[in-house]
C-alpha cells in the first residue's frame, strides 16, 4: 500500500512538473521544473531497487546536465525576446501526433501478457551484478561510450570555443 | 518502530548540525581574531559565545529588502535550495559505530545506505549549487549573475575531483556504504601505524580536501562571493532571514564536509578503546571533526583568494591528473 | 619541467610556511584592540574636540559677540547675534556692554579646524577632548550658548584643556586623564624614510 | 508491488510529453530540455523491466544511456551557443538556412 501511495504521488509530481515544463515561457522556470521530474525518477528508481542509478541519476541529470543547462539559458538569455507564438494549426498536428503516440504505446502496454508479474527477488538487481554486467557482457559499449564522451568533449570545445582570427 | 528510532535520530542529529552552526561561526570568529592579533566577540556572553545569537536575532528582526525586477518565486526559493542539501548530508555520516546501542538499538547513524553510501553525499552536495545559482540569476544583479556564473563553474569542476579522489579509498574498501568504509579502516598496518586512509592515500585525502574546501567555497576558493570585486557574490540582494539561511549553509557545509573527511580519510569514530566502550567513537568522531574544523578556520586566516583563472587551471591541470594518478596507483595495489 | 616541479614544490612549502606564520600569532598574546568604552585611546595633546564657551574667574562670560568666529569659519557652522545693553555692569552677562545674544554652532556641520578658536579676540572660545558626540536627532547636534558653557564647566577643572590650546607657551605640566599619542614601535616608516 | 505496467504507463506518458515538448516548442534550450524528459522515460521502463527479470542488463542500460546523455548535452549546448553567437536567437524557426 505504501509503494502504491508512493508511486501514484511521484508518478503526479512527475508528471504535472513535465506539463508545466512544457508550458513554461521563462526557461529558467522550465530547467527547474524538468529538476523536479528527474528528481521523481529518481525516486522512481529507488522505489524499483536501484538505489545507485537513483543517485547517479540525480549526480549526472540534475548536478552536472540541468546545471550546464542553467549555465547555458544564463549565458544566451533568451528573456529578451518573448518566444513567438507556435500557429494553432501547428500545436493541433504536434498534439495529434503526440496523442497517438501515446495510444500505441499504451496499447503495446496493456495488451501484452505478464508485464504485471510480481518479481520472485525482492531484493533486485544488486550493485555487484551491474557491475559485473558492466564489465563482462558489456565491456565493448562500455568502453565505447567512453570514446563517446572523449569525442563530445572534443566536439564541445570545437564548437563552443571563440574563433580566433 | 524502526521507523520511529530512525526519526529520533535524525532529529537529534538535525538539531546538533544545526545547533552547532552558531559555535563554529564563533569560534570562526575568535580564531581569525587570535590570528590577527585581535579580541573578537567578547561582548555577548563569557567570551562573546552567544554573539551568533544575538546576531541571528539581529538579522530576523532586519527588514526584508526585495529588490525590483526580481524573479520573485525563485528569489524565495534560492535560500531555501541552499540550506536543505547542507542540513540533510549528515544523515549518512557515521558518528559512531555499529556496536553503539542505546536502548537495545543501534544509533551509531541515521542511515547507513549500502550501494549508496557515499553516492549520496556527492547527490546532496551537487544540489547545493542550485541555491547560488539561483539565487545570483533571480536577483536581476550583475555582479550577483557573476557569482552565480562563477560558482557553477567551480562546483562543477571540483566536484569530479571530489568524485575521482574518493575512488582510491572506496576500491581499497571495496564498499560505497560509509560504515564499512570506516570498518575498513581498523586493521593497523604493520600492527602500529593507524590503519587510517589518510596514510594509505595521501594524494587522494590532499585532494579531497582541497576540492572539498572549493565545494564549500571556502577561503581560498571564496570566488562566487569574492568580495572585494563582487560585491558579495550571490547573495548580494538578500537581507535578512533569507541571508542568515546562506550563512547557515556555509557553515554548515564546513561542518559537514568535516565530517565526511573524518568519515573517509581520518578513520571515523575509530580510535583506542572503541570496541570495549563503543560510546567513545562519538568521542572521537567529534574530537576530528572539530580538528578539522579549526584547520579550515586556520586555513581561512591565512591564505589570499584564488583568481578565476587559476582556479580553473589548478582544478583541471593539475588536480585532476593527479586524481588519476592516484586511481591508478590504488588499482594496481589492490589488483596486485 | 623539473623547474615546474621545483616551484610546485617551493610553492606548496610556501602554504606551510604561511600556515606557520598563522599559527604563531595565534599563540603569542599580543592583541592591538582598544576595548573601547571602558579603555579610552591615548589621545593627542591638542585634540580638538566639540567647542566651549569660557567664563572669567567671575563667571561672567568672555564672549563679547563679535562673530570673528563665524566669519571665519568654512563651514559656516557658527552663527552669532551681538547685542548691547545699558544695564550696570553687575547686571551684564560680560564685563562689556556688548554680549552675544545668540550664539548656535552645529555640531554636524563643523570640521573642527579651530579656526575660531585662533579668531576669538577674547579667548572666549577654545575646544574641548570631548570627542563623543553622536546623537539621535540632527537637533540635537545644534548647541547654543548654555550648551557650549556646560562644556566649559565640565572641562574648566581638566588643566591643560582651555585657552592653553592655542597658546602653547601657556601650557602647564600634564595633568590630563589622557596620555599624549605615542607612535607605536612598529609603525610605518615615515614617507622618504627607507630611502635613506 | 506496484506492477510492471504501471512504471511503464507513466514513463509512456512522460515520453509523449517530451515529444509534444519537441513538436510545440520553438526554444532550442526547450526542445533540448524535451529530449533530455524522453531519456528518462525510457530509463524508467528500463529499469523497471530489470526489477521483472531481475537481470542487470536494464540497469546496465541505463548507465549507457546516462554516459550518452551528458555527452549529448555537451554538444548540443555548444550548438545552441554557437547558433546564438551567430544568429543571436535560439529559436529553432529561425535557424532554418543550411549555411550563413
Amino acid at each position: 500500500m505504501t509503494e502504491w501511495i508512493l508511486f501514484v504521488v511521484l508518478s503526479v509530481i512527475a508528471i504535472g512538473s513535465a506539463v508545466m515544463m512544457l508550458v513554461g515561457r521563462n526557461p529558467v522556470h522550465c530547467a527547474l521544473w524538468l529538476v523536479l521530474t528527474f528528481f521523481c525518477v529518481a525516486g522512481f528508481f529507488l522505489t524499483l531497487g536501484a538505489p545507485f542509478l537513483a543517485a547517479v541519476q540525480i549526480i549526472v541529470y540534475t548536478g552536472a546536465i540541468m546545471i550546464l543547462f542553467l549555465f547555458v539559458v544564463m549565458l544566451v538569455n533568451p528573456e529578451r525576446e518573448g518566444e513567438p507564438a507556435v500557429p494553432a494549426s501547428h500545436r493541433r498536428a504536434g498534439l495529434t501526433l503526440a496523442a497517438v503516440l501515446l495510444v500505441v504505446m499504451v496499447g503495446a502496454i496493456t495488451t501484452r501478457s505478464g508485464l504485471g508479474a510480481i518479481p520472485t527477488e525482492p531484493g533486485g538487481v544488486t550493485l555487484r551484478q551491474v557491475g559485473t554486467a558492466l564489465l563482462t557482457e558489456w565491456m565493448l559499449p562500455f568502453e565505447l561510450t567512453s570514446v563517446l564522451l572523449l569525442v563530445a568533449m572534443i566536439g564541445a570545445i570545437v564548437l563552443a570555443r571563440r574563433r580566433i582570427e | 518502530m524502526e521507523y520511529v528510532v530512525m526519526a529520533a535520530k535524525a532529529v537529534v542529529v538535525f538539531a546538533l548540525v544545526s545547533g552547532s552552526m552558531p559555535f563554529i561561526v564563533w569560534a570562526e570568529r575568535k580564531v581569525m581574531a587570535d590570528a590577527q592579533a585581535r579580541i573578537g566577540p567578547n561582548r555577548v556572553g563569557p567570551f562573546g559565545i552567544l554573539q551568533s545569537f544575538a546576531d541571528a536575532l539581529k538579522l530576523i528582526f532586519k527588514e526584508d529588502v526585495v529588490p525590483t525586477g526580481i524573479d520573485k518565486r525563485i528569489f524565495y526559493l534560492a535560500p531555501i535550495l541552499s540550506i536543505i542539501p547542507a542540513l540533510i548530508t549528515f544523515a549518512v555520516v557515521p558518528y559512531g559505530g555499529p556496536d553503539l546501542k542505546l536502548f537495545g538499538y543501534p544509533v551509531g547513524y541515521v542511515a547507513d545506505l549500502k550501494d549508496v553510501g557515499i553516492l549520496y553525499v556527492f547527490a546532496v552536495t551537487t544540489l547545493g549549487v542550485y541555491g547560488i545559482v539561483l539565487a545570483g540569476w533571480a536577483s536581476n544583479n550583475k555582479y550577483s549573475l557573476m557569482g552565480a556564473l562563477r560558482s557553477s563553474a567551480q562546483m562543477i569542476s571540483y566536484e569530479i575531483l571530489l568524485g575521482l579522489s574518493i575512488m582510491g579509498v572506496v576500491i581499497g574498501s571495496g564498499s560505497l556504504s560509509l560504515v564499512e568504509i570506516v570498518q575498513a579502516q581498523a586493521t593497523p598496518y604493520f600492527g602500529v601505524i593507524p590503519g587510517i586512509w589518510l596514510f594509505a592515500q595521501p594524494l587522494g585525502f590532499l585532494i579531497f580536501l582541497i576540492a572539498s574546501l572549493a565545494e564549500a567555497n571556502r577561503v581560498p576558493f571564496d570566488l562566487p562571493e569574492a568580495e572585494s570585486e563582487l560585491v558579495a557574490g550571490f547573495h548580494t540582494e538578500y537581507s535578512s532571514f533569507k541571508f542568515a539561511m546562506f550563512f547557515m549553509a556555509e557553515y554548515i557545509n564546513l561542518l559537514t564536509l568535516s565530517g565526511v573527511i573524518t568519515t573517509l580519510f581520518l578513520g571515523g569514530w575509530l580510535g583506542p578503546g572503541v570496541d570495549r566502550f563503543p560510546i567513545l567513537g562519538v568521542l572521537y568522531f567529534s574530537v576530528k571533526t572539530v580538528a578539522l574544523v579549526y584547520f579550515f578556520i586556520w586555513l581561512r586566516a591565512t591564505l589570499p583568494r584564488l583568481r578565476y583563472d587559476q582556479l580553473m587551471r589548478f582544478a583541471w591541470k593539475v588536480m585532476l591528473p593527479a586524481a588519476l594518478i592516484n586511481i591508478f596507483i590504488t588499482a594496481y595495489w589492490v589488483a596486485r | 619541467m623539473l623547474k615546474d616541479i621545483k616551484d610546485a614544490v617551493e610553492q606548496s612549502l610556501a602554504i606551510f610556511r604561511g600556515l606557520g606564520v598563522t599559527l604563531r600569532h595565534i599563540l603569542r598574546e599580543r592583541r592591538v584592540t582598544t576595548q573601547y568604552p571602558e579603555q579610552r585611546p591615548p589621545q593627542a595633546f591638542r585634540y580638538r574636540g566639540i567647542h566651549q564657551l569660557r567664563l572669567d574667574e567671575n563667571g561672567k562670560e568672555l564672549c563679547v559677540g563679535c562673530n570673528l568666529c563665524g566669519l571665519v569659519c568654512p563651514a559656516e557652522c557658527i552663527y552669532v547675534e551681538g547685542a548691547e545693553t545699558d544695564n550696570p555692569e553687575e547686571e551684564r552677562v560680560t564685563h562689556y556692554e556688548r554680549f552675544a545674544r545668540v550664539y548656535i554652532l552645529n555640531s554636524a556641520r563643523c570640521l573642527y579646524c579651530g579656526f575660531c578658536v585662533e579668531a576669538c579676540p577674547t579667548d572666549a572660545l577654545a575646544m574641548t577632548p570631548q570627542y563623543e558626540l553622536g546623537e539621535y536627532h540632527r537637533r540635537d547636534c545644534i548647541y547654543d550658548k548654555e550648551d557650549l558653557i556646560k562644556n566649559y564647566l565640565r572641562w574648566k577643572d581638566q588643566a591643560g584643556y582651555g585657552i592653553e590650546w592655542c597658546h602653547p607657551e601657556k601650557l602647564p605640566e600634564w595633568t590630563g586623564h589622557a596620555e599624549p599619542l605615542t607612535p607605536p614601535s612598529h609603525a610605518a616608516p615615515a614617507i622618504g624614510e627607507h630611502r635613506q | 508491488m506496484v506492477p510492471t505496467v504501471a512504471y511503464l504507463a507513466v514513463s509512456a506518458v512522460l515520453f509523449t510529453l517530451g515529444v509534444v515538448g519537441v513538436l510545440v516548442r520553438r526554444n532550442a534550450l526547450i526542445i533540448f530540455m524535451s529530449i533530455e524528459l524522453m531519456l528518462n522515460a525510457v530509463n524508467v521502463s528500463l529499469v523497471s523491466f530489470a526489477r521483472q527479470h531481475g537481470h542487470a542488463t536494464g540497469q546496465v542500460f541505463v548507465l549507457l544511456i546516462l554516459a550518452v546523455a551528458a555527452a549529448e548535452v555537451a554538444v548540443g549546448l555548444a550548438i545552441i551557443l554557437s547558433v546564438f553567437r551567430h544568429r543571436d536567437t535560439v529559436d529553432v524557426d529561425h535557424v532554418n538556412l543550411m549555411k550563413w
